[in-house]
């Protein structure tokens, strides 16, 4: 199982805020786990459009769509920052 | 070395200077930013704002980017406060400040990781605007801003 | 627009940046920059330091140079306090806070009165060391900071 | 008659803080005034040597050697300035 969690607006568009997944077999990455993602529904299909503007960060740090998983990582998923 | 908070309650930008000097005689230089909640942006009134961030890689980012120009920069000590949570047109969201021997490299150091938090620090802006509530979105500017300590290795510094 | 004044007196980093923002709800950046006085300079120990000044030429001088910062960045406000008269290390020394909507301005505006502060105000600093009182000699490096804002048109702006 | 002021490292070397002088006739200029301060004595020259680095402002505004004098001017010399 890994842990993902959405923010701003990327956590409204989706509806959720932390959720778990299990793994597939294999060597997951990142665009494994956004292919199970967009194959949800219309909704979550848009939210993780390709060319949208969305970035993820794994176990806290940036990371990207061939960023390999493991079980107990923790997955975040949000639009750009907008701090300061 | 670097001091980082986030928190919800308003910080005092004196104290915070203060504290890079207080008991020391070698600090030369401390270059301060304080950003606050206007009540323009991008053309519409706001009216309040909240700030949302994800606990943990927060700090974590922060402290990575002090890390960052601790390496780049001869500094003596560097702080970062920024607050989440609901704010108002007038408060202060942020404070980065930064003491040195110098001063080139206190406004450098300041500058750079302003830029950085802006682009890489994971904090998201709400606004209440006339025509409801909207997120804040990212700049191009912002990007750029970063983009210029990566290229031609010493940016502005 | 600009508030320049020459003192004896220490003056509170707070409350200048408390003044630039105070009542207001367009202030979106203020970029400070506190100088000190150091224990070591140029290799040598530095137990006083006494700040001698051209009294009428001083507040002139700041003025133009505010006048120019004002002229060149779309700025909100500045402040410039300045100490004169015997100071320690640790002693802060000068103060520059600019206010703005955005940051780039904020800080780049900052930078040039420090940068023309250090090279056209009428301020000459006397140190006391192991070896005697010493006149402070002006530094090629500020001359430079100073020429980068002129050569090129907007310099680091 | 013109006001001079000295500060700092150049009053000291002087010995001189202010002073009145009297306008030569003709067209004088902040080099008339150099030229008879050089002609004081070994100290006076030596701080006004060429190539010396020292400034001058008249009524409180930077000047140079060109710069033209009329009665009632406040005429300024001191070193590269150390402040901030």
């Amino acid at each position: 199982m890994v842990t993902l969690l959405y923010f701003a607006s990327l956590r409204e568009r989706v509806d959720c805020a932390r959720e778990q997944v299990a793994l597939p077999p294999g060597t997951p990455t990142v665009a494994t786990i956004v292919d199970t993602l967009r194959a949800r529904d219309g909704r979550w299909s848009a939210a993780f459009a390709p060319g949208l503007a969305w970035r993820v960060a794994v176990n806290q740090s940036m990371a990207d769509l061939a960023t390999p998983l493991k079980p107990g990582d923790e997955v975040a998923f949000f639009p750009p920052v907008t701090g300061g | 070395m670097a001091h980082v908070r986030v928190q919800e309650a308003p910080f005092d930008a004196g104290r915070e200077i203060a504290a890079l000097t207080e008991g020391r005689r070698d600090v030369g230089a401390v270059a301060t930013f304080v950003g606050l909640v206007r009540d323009l942006n991008d053309g519409a009134a706001v009216s309040r704002m909240t700030l949302e961030h994800y606990p943990g890689m927060t700090e974590r980012a922060l402290e990575d980017i002090c890390a960052q120009a601790a390496a780049r920069w001869d500094l003596l000590d560097l702080r970062v406060v920024h607050r989440v949570g609901p704010l108002v047109p007038g408060d202060a969201i942020v404070l980065v400040a930064v003491s040195s021997a110098h001063r080139g490299e206190a406004f450098a150091a300041c500058e750079f990781v302003m830029d950085f938090l802006k682009t890489r620090a994971p904090f998201w802006k709400k606004e209440e605007t006339p025509g409801g509530e909207r997120w804040v979105e990212a700049r191009a500017s912002d990007d750029e801003a970063a983009g210029r300590w990566v290229e031609g290795g010493e940016g502005r510094g």
